[in-house]
């Protein structure tokens, strides 16, 4: 299944790009794997993700832990703490 | 009444404030945070997840609506390219009572600086631009609530 | 800055939260009370102790400056005879800081309800005058402060 | 030496009138002395002052407790507790 992926402030930065389409590994895989896995692409991904203490999820639109699992989501977002207000 | 605006342009206060004062309740409580111009900024680039911005607002609108009897809650958020001055977001209620006011609107204010999806990003005279770090205070703050 | 009147006229809200919003601080807070026309109310009017009045409204607001970190203070009570929709009071405070504008205007309202000397006479349809009692959860409000 | 004492609200009401000169009796008398001496009048005064726990009072434009001894003030404003904001 495809999974749509959004990257927001510095990692859509340090990425280089705002979204990509991957194929999703597996259902049971957490954000964090996903972020694993992508942070092993080296590059900017490596720059942007290799923290992720540093990082903040939402899926489908909904704020989740980085231990979540991706499930059914369409959507994953990763980006830094939010500082809007 | 529930208002949620995300948008680029300014807003228009006085008109904000009628609508809610129009609402029959004895306070109205606002809120509006301002661009710094401090430290030689010359502007703050304000991105958000489009998405999910309104919606999550909505939630957090909501819950203010739960937890206190409200006539009305109207939320502005800006986004783009802001100069020092300029207005970033309008929160106001109105209640029959000015502690139900007055505190939603601080709930508000706290929970949109820590569970909406914008990033501040700014920008100084030699071009150079800085993300603003999230405040662990305002985490706190935020939880803050979780047990009132 | 510091402005205080007690009035008759309404005042224009949006001059008011402008004056704050210039003084380069983050955050703007405001209070606005406004006459609640239940239970067949046609008027409410508000006697006060004109020589007292100004002076007793300017200790408290040097009270919520020494306490707060604030770059400007507003508090506009009107008196006389006002009718249901009516404005009552406008409060608003400029802070480089969130938490001190909004904490601040919450004191200044609550301080005002308990220690500033305005009385509220209702007025109902049969012609009726009833004075408004004080209510004990208001000196509970203002005496939190104390230790706040 | 002579003390203006001014009435508000539903005091005000229940005397007949919103302010008056009396000689100050004693400058040790406190507020509370005051309106018993007042309250002793009858009529509407008794009405208005016979029950000091509903009265609130200031000395020269400052709230004062009930107890405080009026010394040299030149202002004594009797009064309910207040219900502006």
């Amino acid at each position: 299944m495809a999974l749509d992926i959004l990257y927001f402030a510095w990692v859509r930065e340090r990425i280089g790009i705002d979204s990509e389409r991957i194929d999703q590994p597996d259902s049971r895989a957490t954000v964090a794997d996903i972020v694993t896995l992508l942070a092993a692409r080296g590059g900017g991904y490596a720059e942007a993700l290799d923290d992720p203490a540093r990082l903040r999820a939402a899926l489908d639109q909904r704020f989740v832990p980085l231990d979540s699992p991706v499930g059914e989501a369409r959507e994953l977002a990763l980006f830094p703490p939010v500082t809007g207000g | 009444m529930k208002r949620i605006a995300v948008q680029p342009e300014d807003f228009d206060a006085a008109a904000e404030l009628a609508a809610l004062e129009a609402l029959g309740g004895g306070g109205v409580a606002s809120f509006i945070g301002i661009v710094r111009g401090e430290g030689g900024l010359v502007a703050l680039e304000l991105e958000h997840y489009p998405a999910m911005t309104e919606p999550q607002v909505d939630r957090i609108v909501d819950q203010a609506l739960e937890r206190w009897p409200l006539l009305g809650v109207t939320v502005i958020h800006r986004v783009g390219r802001l100069e020092p001055g300029a207005r970033i977001v309008f929160v106001g209620t109105a209640s029959r009572h000015r502690t139900a006011a007055l505190e939603s609107c601080a709930f508000l204010i706290d929970w949109l600086k820590s569970h909406a999806p914008f990033w501040k990003k700014e920008y100084f005279a030699d071009g150079e631009g800085r993300w603003v770090v999230a405040r662990a205070e305002d985490e706190a703050k935020a939880a803050g609530w979780q047990s009132f």
